[in-house]
């Protein structure tokens, strides 16, 4: 991988046009930041997102319109995760673990196991190049037959008929079945989470109070508890309810609480991208 | 990184090194491959490749071995020796050779629903290697060339005797398989 | 009238026409055959056969000839020698088999493991949109849709000329990416 002769520690402004130029270097927001990484020499796994931040700002700005939208919001999005992973570190410890806090310890171990993902993909790639390079040294013969022995051949036979040719035909163009085990017996509901947001939200705000155990009663499938579950953790984050669980593996109770602003949606974001 | 081809190129000085990167590139040669294009491949002098077939080929009757390198109008290709005829005919015909194999009988319905058609695109449907199977099927007689795509690839069509072989008159008279296979259109898009 | 066969298989008792014979046969021979198979077609015992057909093959590699006899499982045939593979390569694929980039291995790899497996998941790993790579790499036969998964996401998976390409026998001959990559499938679920 190449990279621009100079680590931009210098003012950045000047070296605004090499950076665009170097940007195409890059695959995507994750190839840029292990870029930064291993220039650096820093190991992914040490906390070492707070020194990278500056240049990854950096090169973010500088995609300007070169970029298409989405390419630019994949930046954007590892961009942000990261200033607020920095702005974290230059306040003070607070003592108290609150919900932001927690927020963004998750945002780290996110980035960096996707990050640890991809750096795996990336070598197994150049052992793809490795094994790609020595695989085809021998090319084995496979020419026509020459004319005179050709000629001794009978005619060659299909062995099936028009409509048997089209079955075959019919066979090779369809998707073949992935190797997988079916899982079609198990369940063929879908869940989505804001629909069971929706769902409890109409409960708890007639009841008040109740039980997860409760909640679920109605389910039908596991699916249907999780999805149940997540739900209530997005509440729980949306601050319309408040969670009671005396001890680990206590009942939990979810209470009707609408307090804060309900704003953020990142859960369910999460879940419909995985859906999409 | 330096290439690889410039490495053994160098090696090529030697007489007998070049013979045997010659008999290398002969063993896939198909249709008779002219001089010039042998010495282009090897990054060698046409008269001294041109002075190394023959060389080659002088070696091979001498030395009685299975092989003969003659040159015909187009080029040179590898050909079995004369006097062991009756084993290699014996050979082709010990096979099943009268009927195609499924891979063959495969490739032939790709292309017989998709022509003209390149090789690559057949073995982007097939998913696997095709050359010797179209070669097969070339010589066979059940496909032929039927001039390039706009990308310059070779393509191929379905002939006469694939027609005949089925019982149709046309091709048109081939049975449509989009009723069995409903987005087939979409498939290597 | 004798049988021009039965003439030239007395002439096989010689080891060095023995070894002209098979090499002329192994010349037509275009998927791997058996040494029983070759025996046959000889009129020769089978151990008499197996031991010219090493005696062949070591030949080739002691003079350094530009082609290898190779036994795999299924049978004999020829190679041209992996010294030789640049020469070899440029005049079959006449420069039409070019280099994978790196984000189309990076993508290959990422369909590889986690097959079958849908396009934005596979975006979603390298944190970029693969749909341009993901078309070249089924145009190229090295990936093909299978099926869809249950949000009705095309799925895809690697062929066998992925395989071929990388000289693996079989997806199981992959190495493990479990010790580069701890949890890998907690993270994107």
């Amino acid at each position: 991988m190449t990279l621009a002769p100079e680590a931009p520690q210098a003012p950045p402004a000047p070296d605004r046009v090499r950076f665009q130029v170097s940007l195409h270097n890059f695959t995507g927001p994750f190839d840029l930041l292990l870029g930064l990484i291993s220039r650096h020499q820093l190991d992914v796994t040490e906390v070492a997102l707070s020194r990278v931040t500056d240049d990854f700002i950096a090169y973010t700005a500088a995609l300007g319109d070169d970029a298409d939208l989405e390419e630019t919001t994949g930046f954007l999005v590892v961009a942000a995760t990261l200033l607020d992973l920095k702005a974290a570190r230059l306040l003070p410890q607070a003592e108290v673990e609150d919900e932001e806090d927690l927020a963004l310890l998750e945002a780290r171990d996110v980035l960096f196991a996707r990050l640890l993902q991809y750096r795996a993909f990336q070598q197994v790639a150049a052992l793809f190049r490795e094994l790609e390079a020595s695989a085809r040294l021998r090319y084995p013969r496979a020419v026509t037959l020459e004319p005179r022995f050709a000629e001794l051949l009978p005619p060659v036979q299909l062995g099936v008929d028009a409509a048997g040719f089209a079955e075959l035909a019919a066979a090779v163009f369809r998707p073949k079945p992935p190797p997988t085990v079916g899982l079609d017996h198990l369940h063929a509901s879908t869940v989505s989470v804001p629909e069971q947001v929706a769902i409890l939200s109409g409960r708890l705000r007639e009841q008040g109070v109740a039980t997860f155990a409760e909640l679920v009663a109605d389910c039908e499938h596991g699916i249907e508890v999780v999805g149940r579950f997540l739900a209530v953790l997005e509440m729980y984050r949306a601050r319309d309810v408040a969670l009671d669980q005396p001890e680990a593996f206590a009942e939990l109770r979810v209470r009707w609480a609408p307090g804060g602003d309900a704003g953020s949606a990142g859960l369910v974001d999460e879940v419909d991208e995985e859906d999409a | 990184m330096t290439d690889p081809l410039e490495e053994v190129e160098e090696a090529l000085v030697s007489d007998a090194e070049l013979l045997a990167a010659l008999e290398a590139v002969l063993l896939v040669v198909d249709t008779p491959a002219p001089t010039d294009q042998l010495a282009d491949v090897l990054g060698q002098p046409i008269p001294r490749v041109q002075e190394a077939l023959e060389g080659l080929a002088a070696e091979y009757t001498e030395r009685g071995r299975g092989m003969e390198l003659r040159a015909t109008g187009e080029g040179w290709r590898l050909y079995s020796r004369d006097r062991f005829a009756p084993y290699v005919e014996r050979f082709v015909l010990d096979g099943q050779r009268t009927r195609l194999t499924r891979a063959a009988l495969e490739t032939l319905a790709v292309v017989a629903y998709r022509q003209p058609v390149t090789r690559s695109r057949v073995a982007a449907v097939r998913g696997v290697n095709v050359d010797g199977v179209m070669r097969t099927l070339a010589a066979r007689g059940l496909i032929i060339e039927a001039g390039t795509d706009v990308g310059g690839g070779t393509l191929y069509r379905t002939t006469e005797m694939f027609l005949e072989r089925l019982g149709l008159d046309s091709l048109d008279d081939l049975p449509p398989i989009a009723p069995l296979l409903p987005d087939v259109d979409d498939i290597d898009e």
